[in-house]
């Protein structure tokens, strides 16, 4: 297990963040927040091809950059810091679901797509029970064909290629779990953007009426957990970066902002909460990056490991929201001033996956206690 | 002992005075100003208040007898939204009789709406360290700078300003507290949009706004002593909802009149429910999606009811001592902390329920947005009014006797080290 | 509902402060905790016979002194505030345990034995399974024969008269209890003192071989339920006073210790922890004494009030603790300090009758959530 | 980049020159001071010290190559328990060469033990706030006052003094740093016992206790500046568990020897496992008690192991930067509060899992009495070696770049308030 990253790791950090210092600055995270699309396409099409951020960990043999999870992880924490708005969650969320359940030659098809930004796609997973995994599909296929409803499908507004988690008839649990193919466009398919507390991650509900739909891998459930595992990891480094971001704006207004003739970081009450935060962050740090080296190195443990880092990195970066705003003061619950954006982020990043307490069952479950 | 009032010799004859005034006075159907005016002549609008002005020289004890025989005929009261009756204490106490016979009836009628201009961009939880700067020029004042947080500023008729004349002194002596008149051009008002999209407060912006010298409040450099009145009579208020709220629609045109004026003052409030975490809306919410059923989720259910339930409690002991006649103390900071408290608890529980939901938010959210709007409205309730540091020293410093910390501000304010 | 005392009931709580910190300093507390038997038998005479502290809350027509739950728990507040070292707890127990569970006369006859001092009583209850409720009773009654092991008796080393717990056989959860006297020098008795973490408290195991003992109720489960509620009202408010001594301690302390050229209480850092532990420790008195006043006036709510006072004011009590500790710096965990007297009772008490997590599921079941 | 050292050019010979030099000299039956003696005499005792003292000058980067050549032979080592390094490393940087030869070797043959003298009952997180008077007497000193948590203090031959000389300076002016012989009359060593009933450290107090100028490590008033090196490296060294403990009982006299030596050294840290929570025995005793099927206790212990999993993976990052060259920094004080909040955990957690039985000790209590002495130990973690707070401070102020706090305590220390 690595505890550091090499020189080519860091450097790829820094081109990450210096691309993100220049085309994800808060003014264009507000402005793509009230965007429909949510994200700007010539930057997504950018990140993919001079930064290989559509398919990053996807193996080359099956259209992806054949980097690591590692890497995966160091850009997720550049984009949670730099709140960056495209569709990169959901890039890994299908990217890693075809590579895991197609054969080699129809996952290197499709992966390439998206790998250089020109095709955007989605995983259409969760329902109206709210949860994220395999047994809680109720969508039905019959044949070739889909009926049901999917919602928090993570940019499935602007996807055109839908894979859809969906159950045979007649099968319970994580039995009889199927994934399709399907164009948005296909005939009995509405879809409607969802209203979300963080606007820069959109959510869709998408309505499936008898479509007729590919299917890509009839015993799925193996392929969704591993996808939903890597998501985690991925989600804890964007919460780790999300952190990170939210204490440094922190540390630094405390520094600056003077009260009773003092800065009011020299204070302990906010001296002491900034070095718990830190303490905090950099514990989330550490399992979030642990989870991410377990995944590349094929760590059967994964999946404790993904919920141990999901939880640690939700509540680090709750946390980090909350005294964000708190050290601000007023100013810290205004709309102008940025916070917020950030706090929202965490927020929704708390739920989606699965909250802390659910991961930490979860996380009991894995190691069989 | 109980909490209703104890029995004193002269309650039964109070009773029967307002009692008969009432009868012969009361009317649903009367204007809602006119009424007013009637109840500032007899001083049963404000009985506690002297009856030079307009009141009735009752002792506290004794408020409640004529609050219940005005509550049993349904009788509407004087105005006491917003903060009009900080305002009308601070003038009470501090106002010459010119300032009293100009402002304190239109408060109690309802006519005139003030607002507080204390807080500043740059003195937040440090309001003595204001930078608003007020010049003499003869006869008048020129204010200049910037205050924020001001609620319904965009409707007041009057401010009452703390703003600095003297830089060369510490800061707590270049203080003066004018009352300003809001309809002027050298006022700009502009509301201040929160993260969960309500504009609740305002910015007011002076430049070059006039303020003649009658309208000194305080004497030059006394304006910290004056706004600590208004601070205490603020906090005093603290421990509950302020605000008249009937129980049903009653017909009668001053009703009608008294529900528009409630729902003016209120509008800039509408969030602080949410704000408070909507503890009442936990329990249905957990059996609507079943989430009753999960045991880490009952345990900070539980750990949030006790809090609450706590508090309630100790809000109740805190006014059965004062109704024995103890003094109140700074209880008010231990209720706004366990306030803060109870949010965040009912913030955190209300994300375990809502699950995948709580990423959804207006139409698409549970309860049509309304768990949306609790989960970023909660992060105010620790700062505004003051934030848990600013109680937590109170607490500390004034229950339990604390030693103060150094204090780095005591020069001459131009010297003092601020934003 | 009160939520004030009469001026009685702070003349009582006067005389009882009065009388504790005359007979209960802290060196007759260490006396004490290293004394076999744990108490003074002349001050709990005394205490009984002046202040009436044996039996305050139970009726008058069944042996007690009439006063209220409210009196009650007057007591065990300044009780726990001095570490009273006494048979106090054990008192409560068997007493409404007694007065609940007999008739009139009977009760009258025991309980009045117990008021004046002279005889020393206990309720045996809880098994190795650490169980505190009726439903949890495996000690087998084969008519007036007595068979089984219990534990954690409070006091059971030292008490005369012996209120056995007993299952009829053959019968499971909370039917087929029965309540039996015994003198504890019965043939078949062995009784024997355990060493407990708070010295201040004793406890014994107690085994019965086929023991001969007289019933004095068959249906015992509804009179276990109201004993133990309103022992945990005593309790809560015996923390509530272990708390508030503790706070106290903590306060005087920050006041007095320099560092760096000032009191150690001008720090934020420790300002704000007493500052939010007096925010626990009001809390938590309101919960005891609304608990207490809900007793006095028969809310058919105590349950739910018992354990939602004694979860908090166990919380309450053990964050004082530490924080106590804590602000006292390394003298606060030598053994000469006080400190740790108050912390091992208020590390006993969170376990006693069940932790506040098993009280706040209480709470939930109480309340029908 | 992983863990394992780097490979250097000089690794190679470096291992290869260990290596014969070990397996013409390492002899398991031979006597442990002369077997030390010859590692002093070698330099491969310490091969990152100066050759002129018993090292052989190689960079701290090579130094795991000397050590994994040390333990592929089972070979012994100089002696490294207690502070004896804490005190060659501060005697190395600031002791005159006179010191060195006097002390260097016995400390690494085990000869002698040294004890820190630093903390006292008035000065425990203001370190620099000692009152320990040292007055010139001619050529020497005699020294009054009391010092406390001592550890080894009672089994001591010398320890490291902070002692006031001066109190009409600024107080970090007025300290001098000696070494003082425990062996004397003016010594008294008691030991000081802790609220679980074991007694790890000591108080020293001194009655006249005269240390000799020669004995003079810093220059007069310059003790401050010395006593920063000796904290520096005990800081470096809280990383991990320090001492050396074979993973089996080997045949040999030496080993023999030094069994018993470390069996002395870490009597007095018996109950530091306990002190950290023995987050070890969570999972066991759960399963045991059957309290693993409690959801409630299952979400408090899942918080519990990925506090220590999350903070045993932050110290092997420190670890890994360290190794590709990144300076230390503080985050030792990471480690440390985060091992508070570990151990405060793990009690809470052990205390959800004994139950009813949390109230027993001893022969009664749950593992014979070990789950109680955890309930009773774990409050000193956040105090001992620093409390929370000072470490909070050292992360704001040092890792943050937070400003400090105005300081109370820069005049004369005369004229500072104190205990």
């Amino acid at each position: 297990m690595h505890f550091a990253f090499t020189p080519e790791q860091e450097q790829f950090r820094d081109a990450v963040r210096r691309f993100l210092r220049d085309r994800s600055p808060p003014a264009e995270v507000r402005r793509l927040m009230d965007d429909e699309r949510g994200h700007d396409p010539g930057v997504w099409r950018q990140m993919c091809q001079e930064l290989g951020l559509g398919a990053l960990h996807v193996p080359e043999g099956r259209g992806g950059q054949g980097f690591s999870v590692t890497e995966l992880g160091i850009a997720f924490e550049e984009m949670g810091r730099a709140l960056l708005c495209a569709p990169y969650l959901s890039s890994v969320l299908a990217t890693t679901a075809i590579a895991e359940a197609c054969g080699a030659d129809e996952a290197e098809q499709i992966v390439s797509g998206i790998a250089v930004g020109e095709q955007l796609a989605a995983l259409a997973l969760t329902e109206a029970n709210g949860r994220w995994d395999a047994g809680g599909v109720e969508l039905i296929a019959d044949g070739d064909r889909l009926s049901g409803s999917k919602t928090h499908v993570i940019d499935g507004h602007v996807a055109y290629l839908l894979i859809v988690a969906a159950r045979a008839l007649g099968s319970t649990g994580e039995e009889g779990i199927s994934l399709y193919l399907v164009a948005a466009d296909a005939p009995g398919i509405t879809r409607r953007s969802l209203t979300t507390l963080d606007p820069t991650r959109k959510l869709a509900r998408i309505d499936f009426a008898n479509v007729e739909a590919r299917c890509i891998s009839s015993d799925a459930a193996p392929a969704l957990r591993r996808t939903l595992d890597i998501a985690c990891v991925a989600v804890a480094c964007e919460l780790v970066g999300v952190a990170e971001a939210l204490l440094e704006s922190a540390v630094d207004y405390a520094k600056l902002r003077m009260q009773f003739g003092r800065a009011v970081g020299s204070f302990q009450a906010i001296k002491h909460k900034c070095a718990d935060l830190l303490l905090e962050v950099e514990l989330a740090k550490s399992a979030a990056r642990y989870a991410a080296e377990a995944a590349t190195e094929g760590d059967p443990d994964l999946p404790a490991l993904a919920s141990l880092a999901k939880a640690t990195a939700s509540d680090a970066a709750m946390r980090a929201a909350r005294e964000c705003i708190q050290i601000h003061g007023g100013i810290g619950f205004t709309w102008d001033n940025d916070t917020h954006l950030w706090f929202k982020r965490a927020k929704s990043g708390e739920a989606l996956f699965g909250t802390p307490a659910w991961h930490r069952e979860r996380l009991m479950q894995c190691w069989e206690v | 002992m109980s909490e209703t009032a104890s029995a004193d010799p002269s309650a039964d004859s109070v009773r029967r005075e307002v009692r008969q005034w009432l009868e012969a006075n009361w009317d649903p159907n009367e204007d809602l100003v006119a009424w007013r005016n009637l109840l500032a002549d007899s001083g049963w609008g404000m009985p506690v208040w002297p009856r030079q002005w307009h009141g009735r020289d009752l002792p506290q004890a004794l408020a409640p007898v004529v609050d219940e025989e005005f509550a049993r005929l349904g009788a509407v009261g004087v105005a006491k939204t917003g903060i009009r009756l900080l305002a009308a204490a601070t003038l009470l106490e501090h106002g010459s009789d010119a300032h009293k016979a100009r402002f304190l009836r239109r408060i109690l009628t309802g006519e005139d709406t003030w607002c507080q201009l204390f807080s500043e961009p740059g003195s937040g939880s440090d309001l003595a360290g204001a930078t608003t700067r007020a010049d003499r020029h003869g006869d008048h004042f020129l204010v200049n700078g910037q205050k924020v947080w001001t609620t319904s500023a965009h409707h007041a008729d009057y401010g009452l300003l703390l703003a600095r004349t003297d830089w060369d002194v510490p800061k707590h002596q270049g203080l003066t507290y004018f009352v300003l008149d809001m309809h002027q051009e050298g006022v700009d008002v502009r509301p201040l949009k929160q993260m969960n999209g309500h504009a609740s407060f305002n910015q007011v912006f002076f430049t070059d706004a006039v303020v003649p010298a009658e309208n000194l409040v305080s004497a030059v450099g006394n304006g910290w002593q004056v706004a600590i009145t208004t601070l205490m009579h603020e906090r005093r208020g603290a421990d509950g909802l302020r605000g008249v709220q009937r129980e049903r629609d009653l017909p009668g045109r001053i009703y009608e009149q008294e529900r528009e004026e409630i729902a003016v003052a209120l509008e800039p409030y509408k969030w602080y429910p949410q704000r408070a975490g909507r503890v009442d809306l936990v329990l249905e919410r957990a059996q609507a999606t079943g989430r009753n059923t999960d045991p880490a989720t009952r345990q900070e259910i539980a750990k949030l009811l006790t809090m609450a339930r706590s508090a309630e409690w100790t809000a109740r002991r805190a006014r059965a001592a004062q109704q024995q006649g103890r003094p109140q103390g700074p209880e008010g900071s231990l209720g706004k902390l366990a306030s803060s408290n109870i949010a965040r608890q009912a913030s955190h529980v209300h994300t375990l329920i809502a699950g995948a939901n709580a990423m959804l938010a207006g139409e698409d959210g549970d309860l049509n947005g309304l768990i949306a709007e609790i989960l970023v409205s909660v992060p105010a309730t620790s700062i505004a009014g003051g934030t848990d540091e600013i109680q937590r020293n109170i607490i500390a410093e004034r229950v339990l006797g604390l030693p103060k910390e150094p204090r780095m501000d005591t020069g001459p304010f131009r010297d003092v080290k601020r934003n």
